[in-house]
């Protein structure tokens, strides 16, 4: 039974840290790390320490998520559709299964549109749905005509060289598009968007996302630029298989070590299991200083990433408008098409 | 019990109130938030579904909800397992639902399934810590965390008598906690109701019993916390605790209609501005209570 | 206890090789937080092992734990903030455009 | 008892707080702090009350912190204490005026405060901890006129080079905390000879010297100049650089312990005495003679407890403290009066402000030696001392009288003696006159401290002198005296300041005028204008010259050992000036090239790419937990 359990949580572990850190898709990297640290937990608890696997199990889902929040925001393609087009080695192919290459993206999206429509007509409680996916598929569009449109205006030059690429750089632009949605959002969110609602009434939305490509514009424009330049879009360093070699050495010589060295000695006799009330009184007590300094180090965590991040605090941006105009409710995404 | 009958009346418990809670929602309130329509829609094929992650979702939420269903109380020895930590793990196992939802959301790739991603995860950010300090002074009374210690040490007196102050936050971070109104951001329909636009089949079943069965789950540890459990004259335990979790449910629901709806930022802003403020303010109230030696010795 | 102390040190060997193979191997500066990430779990791991099998009656060891946690959210937090405002700054969050450091 | 004790260190300090806090009549609330501590001294009389606590302990060491008030910490506490008193109430005429006067005199209590912990600690950790304080004080205060970039330059000099003597008695006490698990003096030194004495005492050393700028680390104290004139009256007197002598006595046992260090303590006090007299000797300004007379007298103390003295060396060292803080007072309200301390455009200010004169007529005689006056017996002390060790080091120390002889009355008769043209000046105000001279009477008196000595020291006194060497002693400064005297007034009187600058200053009194200033500005501006230009021509042409024609010229009236005076005068203040011009600037310089040249070497390494330097890392960890593995 417990052997059971550990090699249960010991594979979801194991399998989660590996799947972390070679999938294509940054999103699944980060849901990964989530299941490696859940089997962590789950080790925890077998180790009947299940206080400190339940903290652990809460403070990773949030943060993770939070984590995972900004690194959508980071990425260009968040999703790795745009790595799942490109050869890599059987593990992330295993790891990155599912996510399926630009192209026939794009015509499975059509497709699939297509269906819906049928179903549509067949259906009438689909017509939401429908209609919902439909235009997030014209959204895409639309995101897509914003784009070009940016490149023109940004760089008129370029944009000639960039249209024959729009072609099959339609789903990076998608991505974008709902990327820089996601971004106008969550900025949005943490107040920082750039002059998001400068006519901040019902189509905040769409201008909100305009001025978003807008900021954004120029960097999507460098990336068309680097890659056509033939920049390397892989996530991976050219140092990858000396890190390779370097990992499994180091797990090789801790295993190694651990055989090498005696055992240690195993404490067979009872303890008390009350968690809370032994880790309690330690903190209180003997850890004092420790507790103490991690709640400073917590605290000017807090203050500093906050200083960091406070509204305006880059050049370019109005953060303060877009704090304040976030604070009203954000207008229907249907009504921004019109 | 043992663990299989520990489990099965989890399962059973959390059927049963998710049902009820499902009718009694739709009774209280109009279909806003997760009280969708009843028809479930067949799955979509959608363009860019992450074809792990969609399903993952519903799946985590359900067992979010479920998990955490195994340390509600019904009874003196009727629980699905007194864990020593129940609270604590509550707390923790209800963020399932969370990551269940996020998941779903990402997967279904649709714009307003990310939008819910992403709103979700803000509002989970703006409640944990409020929620955490309206159990803290719960806690603090029945020097306990597990859930049937903390009952039986409102065996004289609610807590929800000692400590109004903590019964409200709860009532605010519970709707919070439970994407009812007005708190159902990621759900609203200026998003297209999120996620539950576009999900299928199963998976709207599984994340529908989730939304219902979290709900409940909520107002019970609600119940459990503040209104002394399954305690009470007369009736038998069970029924108590039901009674309590659900005029509970309808207290917060029918309060919820009563405002206008939050997005995030308003959330974000009324959590740390206020209601943080107010659980600390809570926090030291419920230690001067003990050092006074009112509430359970 | 039928599993021995060993198991539980393997696995974290193993989770600690994995930490090490991302933090080098990862472009994205967000990956290179994960590792490190993962190597503090590995670490984690350790300790709440050896503190059940060696000294299960001091809770010492799961203090530890419970520091370390600590300072990885810290960790994920600050770094996550410093790289918001590279980005906004820079544009780009692969960490080998960051060559500031370039002699 | 105990409370008293307390409160000597804590009025002060209590004090800086609440001008900090409060911030009105500043002055005065230094002066009753100042004032209420040495009221404690008084109340607790002839007992030696101690009080001493752990502060923190960690693993075996055991940190404690105490007050201890016995003879020589005794002897101390009063002369800073009584000093502080003077000084403060000086402060508070001659900062009337002045802007930001609550940082100056929080920062000054919180001095006060912090000498009188060095003074009284019974503890290595607290003796640190106040000694740093003592050094922020400084620095602080050195640098008030932090808008001025002399004032902020010296002040940063002044800063570094103590830090470097720091880092030695830093070390030295951890050494000593890690032989004997404890930090308390006394314990410390009941155990000295099990200890490496000689390393501690080395350590010890070079916090001294560096405190009390002996001759590697001089250059400071000439800088420190730059701060308000109480400030250095203070510096120089009682509280900075009397630490690292007081150190010296505190820790005599071990280096009596260490005869090796105490040979190079000898050598360093006497070149150091050597060097700044000469140097004294040659500079025109009036503060800068007092500075580099106090290294002087600072490295005859050095000098004395070398050879064996320390009794001699506590004696000079208070009554040093006497007498050069009365100079200080008088060259401030010099300072204040005439707005300029350029000798060789001061002169006759004994009509205009007779009690400065008196005042450092007085002083400057004790400070020559010459029989009635305190600094007699002090010098006859430290020439026993030094009699003892051979009739050589007799006669160097009487050159050292000399020199001081020369200098102080050089200084004194350019400032107070009437010649040609004569600074326009006004007596000063009360506050700045009597203390002052209570301090110069003091200090005739100051043979007397010499008895209250011999009861309160532990040391053993230093042999009587015969009537030989007394009356050449005595001979020794007067001729100093003299020779200087009429240096000075040939010098002053020298046609070479005719009245050009007077013409140039009409020039630049409409230039002045241009530039909107008020009348009251306009003779002060005026006269800074003529003081700088005069420094700046006559530094640049004749500022060695003149010191060595003046002398060619008294060389009519006197033997030919001027020449080789003055020659000795000019080369040892070239080679100190040059030392102290050049040898930062240097060092800087070829710390910076050299660390450029190996940035450039290494840079070929530095690719910036962070994964490589993560592989790299990680690489090294891994080979070294391998190497210290299988080293086993």
């Amino acid at each position: 039974m417990q052997w059971l359990a550990f090699g249960l949580f010991t594979l979801l572990t194991v399998l989660g840290a590996l799947g972390m850190s070679t999938t294509m898709s940054m999103f699944r990297s980060g849901i990964f790390l989530m299941a490696s640290f859940i089997g962590v937990a789950g080790l925890f608890i077998l180790l009947s320490a299940d206080l400190i696997g339940l903290l652990q199990i809460m403070m990773y889902i949030g943060g993770m998520l939070v984590m995972i929040l900004f690194m959508l925001l980071f990425s260009m393609d968040p999703g790795g559709a745009m790595m799942a087009g490109m050869k890599m080695s059987s593990i992330e192919r295993l790891f990155s299964r599912g996510l399926k290459p630009q192209r026939e993206d794009e015509d499975g999206g059509h497709s699939g549109q297509n269906e819906m429509n049928e179903e549509g007509d067949s259906d009438e409680q689909k017509l939401h749905d429908h209609a919902t996916v439909q235009h997030s598929g014209m959204k895409m569009g639309g995101g897509h005509d914003h784009h070009a449109m940016q490149n023109s205006d940004d760089r008129s030059g370029q944009s000639e060289q960039d249209q024959p690429h729009h072609g099959d750089m339609a789903g990076m632009n998608m991505g974008d598009a709902n990327e820089a949605h996601n971004r106008h959002d969550h900025a949005a969110m943490n107040h920082a968007n750039t002059d998001h609602g400068a006519d901040g009434q019902k189509n905040q939305e769409q201008s909100g996302e305009h001025d978003q490509m807008h900021h954004s514009g120029m960097d999507h424009g460098d990336m068309d630029d680097m890659e056509m330049g033939g920049m390397d879009m892989s996530m991976v360093t050219p140092a990858r298989p000396w890190a390779a070699y370097l990992g499994l050495a180091v797990s090789v010589v801790l295993v190694g070590l651990l055989l090498w060295r005696p055992a240690w000695p195993i404490y067979n006799g009872p303890f008390s299991t009350d968690a809370p009330r032994e880790i309690g009184t330690l903190l209180m007590g003997k850890y004092m200083m420790a507790f103490e300094g991690a709640g400073m180090l917590i605290l000017l965590g807090i203050f500093g990433a906050v200083m960091l991040q406070r509204p305006g605090s880059h050049p370019s941006d109005q953060g303060r408008k877009a704090y304040v105009t976030s604070e009203e409710n954000p207008v229907r995404i249907s009504e921004d098409e019109s | 019990m043992g663990i299989i009958g520990g489990a099965l009346f989890t399962l059973l418990t959390l059927m049963v109130g998710a049902a009820l809670t499902f009718f009694l929602e739709r009774t209280l309130t109009p279909a806003v938030g997760a009280a969708q329509s009843l028809k479930l829609s067949k799955d979509l094929q959608l363009a860019h579904a992450d074809r792990w992650m969609y399903p993952a979702g519903p799946v985590s939420a359900l067992f979010g909800v479920t998990v955490a269903a195994a340390v509600l109380p019904f009874g003196p020895s009727l629980i699905g397992a007194d864990l020593g930590i129940g609270a604590f793990y509550f707390i923790v196992v209800v963020d399932f639902v969370v990551l269940g939802v996020a998941l779903g959301g990402w997967g279904a790739g649709t714009r307003d399934a990310v939008e819910g991603f992403y709103r979700i995860t803000a509002q989970l950010v703006s409640y944990v810590v409020p929620l955490g300090l309206a159990y803290v002074g719960a806690l603090m009374m029945a020097a306990s965390l597990s859930t049937t210690q903390i009952v039986q040490a409102q065996r004289d007196v609610w807590f929800i008598v000692l400590q109004p102050l903590g019964f409200i936050l709860y009532l605010v971070t519970g709707l919070m906690q439970a994407y009812r109104a007005p708190f159902y951001e990621p759900f609203s329909e200026h998003l297209g109701g999120g996620m539950l636009s576009v999900i299928g089949d199963w998976k709207a079943l599984a994340l529908r019993i989730a939304m219902a069965g979290l709900l409940f789950v909520v107002s019970a540890m609600g119940a459990v916390l503040y209104l002394g459990g399954w305690l009470g004259p007369w009736l038998p335990p069970p029924v108590w605790m039901l009674l309590k979790t659900f005029a509970l449910m309808a207290l917060m629901l029918w309060l919820g209609r009563r405002f206008q709806p939050l997005s995030t930022a308003q959330m974000l802003s009324l959590a740390w501005r206020i209601l943080i403020p107010t659980g600390l303010l809570n926090v030291l109230i419920v230690g001067g209570l003990i050092l006074a030696g009112v509430g359970p010795q | 206890m039928t599993i021995p102390l060993s198991a539980y040190l393997i696995v974290a060997a193993v989770l600690f090789g994995i930490g090490i193979y991302t933090v080098v191997a990862q472009r994205s500066a967000v990956m290179v937080l994960m590792g490190v990430e993962v190597l503090l779990n590995a670490i984690g791991l350790n300790l709440i092992a050896f503190w059940r099998y060696v000294h299960p009656q001091d809770y010492s060891g799961q203090i530890f734990t419970i520091l370390i946690v600590t300072v990885g959210a810290i960790e994920m937090a600050v770094g996550l903030a410093i790289m918001m405002l590279l980005y906004r700054n820079r544009q780009t969050q692969q960490v080998d455009d960051y060559q500031e450091l370039k002699g | 008892m105990t409370a008293l004790l307390l409160a000597v260190p804590l009025a002060p300090l209590v004090a800086s707080l609440l001008i900090a806090l409060w911030g009105k009549h500043s002055g005065w609330l230094n002066v009753l702090g100042v004032g209420l501590s040495l009221l404690a001294l008084l109340l607790i009389g002839s007992a030696s009350p101690a009080l001493s606590g752990p502060w923190f302990k960690s693993g075996a060491f055991q940190l404690t912190a105490g007050l201890a008030l016995d003879g020589l910490s005794k002897v101390l506490v009063y002369l800073v204490a009584g000093m502080g008193l003077l000084i403060s109430v000086y402060a508070v005429g001659y900062m009337r005026g002045e802007k930001s006067q609550p940082k100056f005199f929080a920062t000054f209590s919180f001095f006060i405060g912090a000498m009188l912990t060095l003074v009284l600690s019974d503890s290595f950790a607290l003796l640190f901890a106040a000694w740093e304080g003592v050094g922020l004080a400084s620095y602080l205060l050195i640098g008030f006129h932090y808008t001025e970039a002399k004032a902020r330059q010296a002040a940063l000099r002044a800063f570094l080079m103590t830090r470097v003597g720091d880092v030695g008695l830093l070390l030295g006490w951890l050494l000593a905390l890690n032989l004997t698990r404890t930090s308390d003096i006394a314990t410390f030194l009941t155990q000295v000879n099990t200890l490496p004495a000689t390393l501690l005492a080395a350590l010890f050393l070079i916090g001294a010297v560096g405190k009390s700028a002996q001759l590697p680390l001089t250059a400071w104290l000439p800088d420190a100049m730059a701060g308000p004139t109480p400030v250095s009256a203070l510096l120089h007197s009682a509280t900075m650089v009397a630490a690292g002598v007081y150190l010296l006595l505190r820790l005599s046992p071990l280096f009596a312990a260490a005869p090796a260090v105490l040979l190079a303590v000898a050598i360093v006090g006497g070149l150091t005495a050597l060097f700044s007299a000469f140097v004294a000797t040659a500079q025109t300004d009036l503060k800068r003679v007092l500075a580099w007379s106090t290294v002087s007298q600072l490295g005859e103390m050095f000098f004395v407890y070398g050879l064996g003295g320390p009794f001699a060396a506590a004696f000079h060292l208070g009554v040093h403290a006497l007498f050069k803080s009365t100079l200080f007072l008088s060259a401030g309200a010099v300072q204040h009066a005439a707005d300029t301390l350029d000798m060789r455009r001061l002169g006759g200010l004994w009509r205009m402000m007779p009690l400065s004169a008196l005042t450092f007529a007085l002083a400057g005689l004790t400070l020559a030696g010459l029989p009635p006056f305190g600094a007699f017996w002090s010098e006859e002390a430290m020439l026993g001392t030094a009699v003892q060790n051979g009739w050589l080091v007799g006669a160097f120390m009487l050159l050292l009288i000399f020199l001081a002889g020369v200098y102080i009355s050089r200084a004194g008769v350019a400032t107070f003696w009437p010649r040609g043209e004569n600074a326009q000046a006004h007596e000063v105000g009360t506050l700045m006159a009597w203390p002052g001279l209570i301090l110069a009477v003091a200090a005739l008196f100051g043979g007397l401290l010499g008895e209250a000595l011999r009861g309160l020291l532990p040391f053993t006194l230093s042999p009587e002198v015969t009537l030989s060497w007394r009356i050449s002693a005595i001979s020794a400064s007067a001729l100093g005296l003299a020779w200087g005297g009429v240096r000075a007034v040939r010098l002053g009187a020298s046609p070479a300041l005719g009245d050009w600058p007077r013409a140039l200053g009409t020039v630049l009194e409409g230039l002045t005028l241009g530039t909107a200033r008020g009348t009251w500005a306009l003779s002060l501006g005026l006269q800074w204008v003529e003081g700088g230009l005069n420094s700046g021509a006559r530094f640049t042409a004749h500022g060695a010259m003149g010191g060595s024609r003046g002398v060619q010229r008294a060389e009519s009236g006197f033997d030919t050992s001027g020449r080789v005076v003055a020659d000795f005068a000019l080369s040892g203040a070239n080679l100190t000036a040059r030392a102290e011009k050049s040898g930062f600037a240097e060092g800087a310089n070829k710390l910076a090239n050299g660390l450029g040249t190996l940035g450039e070497q290494l840079r070929g390494l530095e690719t910036g790419k962070i994964y490589l330097y993560t592989l790299i890392l990680f690489g090294w960890v891994l080979i070294m937990a391998l190497a210290a593995v299988l080293w086993r």
